[in-house]
């Protein structure tokens, strides 16, 4: 086969020098947390997240009405950053469902989210102790197209009179869509995503909302996994110094210092 | 975040017309606004429009003052559910630059958009290929698939598609006669239709080329183009308004301008529906004395 | 001679109506066009994926680069999910997929979406609408809504009102977004109507469908009333 | 032997193919970029193969339905709607090279029933933004009263009966749109993108598995 030539001029990117910077500082901090939260030097704790408590009241619920839950994790590929934190949630949910022997349908619109799910939900029903609850007819793929999806989210939410809809993960303008026939079937509601478009329906309709990386830390709320809160930690140290760019950069530029904000494009 | 829906079905039962009407049956909703919308299609208003916007005002100018014979490249990139908002723009645009002469050159970055074009060109000229100066003034590319990629071919190279969505031959064109460059440095505008992304036109023509873009759009995109504009982006249509206020510039008010009394009752409707449903909500809340 | 396209348009007229009898209730009509679209669209979504996979697969096959025939075997790998014993195959395509997302998502996202908003607000810290202050109150909403996002420590003291600032910046944000869309909403239902009301023949549809929707408003009237 | 096989190994290859895309969006290097390049094709078209499983399963799902003798009518229109423009569209496409963007029964069933299902669901929200706005926008507490009065404004703004009410409103809207609506805009996608650096190191390291499926274990 044809190999191009081994090793030309190598060069970080145009444009992308603190991007470079910005990826090793990153990995290096949060891998860095990691590393002290083994050790135990520090104990970092997720606040609460009431959306994330308030799934087993929702599930709680769909048992005592005898009504299915219905969880999607929207329109993503397997590879979308929300549908990834949406599977994470998906496992604790399932597990909970499996428990309380309560039907569970999921969801999507990517087939390659397909095999994930099913596995993910067999494996809840596994460890749950009830194989027999794993109903590989519940786990549904509506087509690729955004609208129809939709649809057929819509008449599942309706005709199977769920108790507990659950929208976390990827949407884009059938978020509303989701929400309004959740209400009109009675549904507690509890929605995530990051999509700053979305939110706004999301906040208005539904009962509790995972808003931006509040979903995306759900996973490790959830599991409690010393390590994984530890990459959290890390990520809150980058948020300070999202925050102290942020103070020092518009300081000197008011003052009219703009190599800051120069070097920051880099 | 704790928002509000569920509980707000599970309130106390209601007794007076105020408390009743915050636990409204949907559906009256539903027909309302289908009734709302309804009206002024089948019998337009005629509501005024307002002033019209900046961003649509410098379009128009810009076209205006366009020497006679420049080129204008229109990328149609219109779905079904966007060519609403997005159809009586290219629309009104199109038949501005046959007004002034312009060379108008087309394209649709994703396949559904095609019948689109045809559409256009029907509307404004009549016919589409068969229209005698299809070929001198107005040229269809068709479908130009891989969005960025294909159009930073076509930016490069005129004829990188060769033949036309009929399968003529551009050289032959008199179109394509006294091109200097043959690249997008002959184009003096590029103007997107469309609802997904407006990033890649600017990255593709503005930034290599200079040529300035404009855009007719879907209102959800309008935050996405702003912090292009007005140096890149030198002017766009905001969603069905941005249309009709250039069907007005151009004097001809079309099917965005009637679209437009929909709008306002619909608009009116919400409002008071808005308001009808918070005086109900301190209405009962004094009631039960929380107040 | 039977036009085709007048099919075409009494499908579209039907698919319209029947979607929108959600509206009143979830029927049979809902049920088949529903039925019919996710079927159509799964099918349309399907062979639009072969097509493009096709598109970008041949071009090496015809240079006769056959490895990359490798792709095939490792995208057949799904389909041992349906085996009992070796469905964790499945498994060695997702981890290619997922990487190659990620790996590129990862490092555009640290210069589009976490520098560019850092400049972004940097660069707009003088900006003026109504007051001199506005692009400070900017950067300020922006500082005090990231730390409403602050995970690993409770809100307390002062923390508590600045998340709280934070939390009313958002809102501001979320109620404004709402307040825009509306606008492109109602705009497309005036499309589909004009659609209903002008093509022919999807009027007589239009009239079917208000005469069924009475029949069912009065059908469901007399039913609740008898029980 | 079977846990490396079954885990380990995905777990590397993903980190592997994460880093190489990453070093590619950063680094200037023909070797490198064209083999990226080439990866992610590879790994477009290996996706793709995952339609086998779901169109198996929807299939299958069907099937069922009409031997149990439940939901005939629907189950029997999902089936003729995805079979018989896929096994037509591949044929042409297998035969003739037509592509389905092009092929006029294809075009058909897409300009029947598909595209008009998408402008119809799209614009069902209209009555959906409706409802909510009636449900939602309510001053129930000085959050929800911020949310009511911006939205509000905005609303008004927009249509143009609000300029004939106050010409204020259009000013008033920019204010909202570019300071507040922008701060939160931006630290939405902001706080996005820091938890997905970190979802992707615990990714990287193995420690989320959720899309393997094995989260419990």
């Amino acid at each position: 086969m044809p190999l191009p030539p081994i090793c030309g001029e190598m060069a970080i990117k145009e444009g992308y020098m603190m991007p470079f910077i910005l990826f090793i500082s990153c990995m290096a901090i949060i891998g860095l947390s990691i590393y002290l939260t083994r050790k135990g030097v520090i104990k970092p704790k997720i606040r609460r997240l009431p959306a994330i408590d308030a799934i087993d009241e929702a599930v709680g619920r769909a048992t005592e009405l005898g009504r299915p839950v219905h969880y999607t994790v929207g329109l993503g590929s397997v590879s979308n950053v929300q549908v990834i934190a949406g599977l994470s949630i998906l496992s604790y949910v399932a597990r909970k469902c499996a428990e309380y022997d309560t039907r569970l349908i999921v969801t999507f619109s990517v087939p390659n989210v397909q095999p994930v799910v099913m596995d993910l939900v067999k494996e809840a029903c596994m460890a749950a102790g009830k194989p027999e609850n794993f109903k590989p007819e519940d786990i549904r793929w509506l087509s690729g197209r955004q609208f129809s999806f939709a649809t057929g989210v819509m008449g599942i939410i309706m005709r199977e009179k769920v108790a507990a809809n659950l929208l976390l993960g990827y949407f884009a303008a059938e978020s509303l869509i989701f929400a309004e026939a959740g209400f009109r079937a009675g549904a507690i509601q509890i929605a995530g995503t990051t999509n700053s478009y979305q939110i706004p329906f999301f906040v208005t309709t539904c009962d509790y909302t995972l808003i931006s990386e509040e979903l995306i830390i759900a996973g490790a709320y959830i599991s409690q996994i010393p390590e994984q809160v530890g990459t959290i930690f890390g990520q809150d140290l980058i948020r300070l110094i999202t925050v102290a760019l942020i103070v020092i950069g518009s300081i000197l530029y008011a003052v009219g210092f703009k190599d800051f904000y120069l070097w920051l494009n880099m | 975040m704790r928002g509000g829906g569920w509980a707000v079905q599970q309130s106390e039962k209601s007794t007076s017309l105020w408390e009743k009407l915050q636990e409204i049956d949907v559906r009256y909703i539903y027909l309302l606004v289908w009734i709302v919308v309804s009206i002024p299609i089948l019998k337009p208003l005629g509501l005024p429009l307002g002033s019209i916007s900046e961003e649509t005002m410098l379009l128009y100018d810009f076209i205006d003052h366009l020497p006679p014979r420049s080129i204008v490249v229109m990328i149609a990139d219109q779905g079904p559910a966007a060519a609403t908002e997005c159809q009586p723009g290219m629309v009104a645009i199109f038949r501005h630059c046959v007004e002034k002469d312009l060379r108008v050159l087309f394209f649709a970055s994703r396949t559904e958009a095609v019948p689109f074009i045809e559409q256009c060109m029907i509307d404004v000229l009549g016919a589409s290929k068969d229209h005698p100066d299809y070929g001198k003034l107005y040229v269809n590319l068709g479908f130009i698939p891989q969005y960025e990629i294909g159009l930073s071919a076509l930016a490069a190279n005129i004829f990188y598609t060769t033949t036309d969505a009929y399968g003529n031959s551009l050289k032959s064109m008199e179109f394509f006669k006294d091109l200097p460059t043959g690249t997008a440095k002959d184009w003096s505008l590029a103007i997107y239709f469309g609802n997904s992304n407006v990033d890649w036109v600017v990255r593709q023509v503005n930034d290599p080329y200079g040529c300035p873009v404009a855009g007719g759009v879907g209102a959800v995109l309008v935050s996405r183009i702003y912090p292009y504009y007005p140096q890149q982006v030198i002017g766009f249509l905001t969603g069905l308004r941005g249309s009709a206020e250039y069907e007005v510039l151009v004097g001809k008010p079309g099917s965005a301008v009637a679209g437009m009394d929909a709008q306002s009752l619909a608009h009116l409707a919400i409002i008071i529906m808005i308001i009808i449903g918070n005086i109900g909500y301190f209405v009962s809340k004094r009631r039960i004395g929380g107040f | 001679m039977f036009d085709f396209n007048i099919l075409i348009v009494l499908a579209a007229a039907a698919m319209t109506l029947g979607l929108y009898s959600y509206l009143y209730r979830e029927n049979i009509f809902f049920r088949i066009a529903e039925h019919a679209y996710v079927g159509a669209a799964a099918g349309y979504s399907a062979l639009i994926s072969i097509e493009s996979a096709w598109r970008l697969l041949h071009p090496h096959l015809d240079k006769g680069e056959y490895y990359w025939l490798i792709t095939i075997l490792i995208g057949l790998m799904y389909v041992f999910f349906f085996t009992k014993k070796y469905f964790w195959l499945y498994r060695y395509p997702t981890a290619i997929v997922i990487g190659s997302g990620i790996g590129v998502y990862i490092a555009r996202g640290i210069k589009t979406q976490l520098i560019r908003r850092i400049t972004d607000t940097i660069s707009n810290v003088s900006l003026s609408i109504l007051t001199p202050f506005d692009g400070a109150i900017r950067a300020i909403g922006v500082i005090s809504a990231l730390l409403y996002f602050y995970a690993t420590m409770e809100h307390k003291g002062p923390m508590q009102h600045i998340s709280k600032l934070g939390r009313y910046f958002l809102m501001a944000a979320f109620g404004s977004s709402f307040g825009v869309t509306i606008m492109s909403r109602v705009s497309l239902f005036i499309g589909r109507l004009r659609f209903l009301y002008f093509t022919y023949p999807a009027q007589y549809v239009v009239v079917l469908a208000v005469i069924m929707l009475v029949a069912a408003i009065i059908y469901d009237h007399v039913r609740k009333a008898e029980t | 032997m079977s846990r490396v096989i079954k885990r380990d190994i995905p777990i590397l290859l993903l980190t592997f193919t994460a880093l190489f895309q990453a070093a590619d969006t950063l680094i200037e290097e023909p070797t490198l970029n064209s083999y990226a390049d080439s990866m992610r094709s590879a790994a477009s078209i290996i996706g793709t193969f995952a339609l086998i499983l779901s169109v198996t399963l929807l299939t299958r799902l069907h099937t069922r339905r009409l031997q149990r003798r439940r939901t005939i009518i629907e189950s029997t229109v999902l089936l003729i709607s995805l079979w018989i423009p896929l096994v037509w569209g591949l044929w042409q496409f297998s035969m003739g090279g037509v592509s389905p963007t092009i092929e006029p029964f294809v075009q058909g069933v897409f300009n029947g029933i598909v595209s008009p299902g998408d402008s119809t669901i799209y614009a069902i929200l209209a009555f959906f933004i409706a409802s909510a706005a009636y449900r939602a926008f309510r001053a129930r507490s000085v959050e929800a009263t911020i949310l009511l009065v911006a939205g509000i404004i905005v609303m008004l703004a927009k249509a143009p009966i609000g300029e004939s009410i106050w010409s204020g409103f259009p000013i008033l809207s920019d204010w909202i749109l570019n300071v507040p609506n922008r701060a939160g805009v931006t630290v939405i996608i902001l706080s996005a993108i820091l938890a997905s650096i970190a979802l992707y190191v615990r990714m990287m390291l193995g420690y989320e598995r959720g899309w393997m499926g094995r989260a419990a274990e």
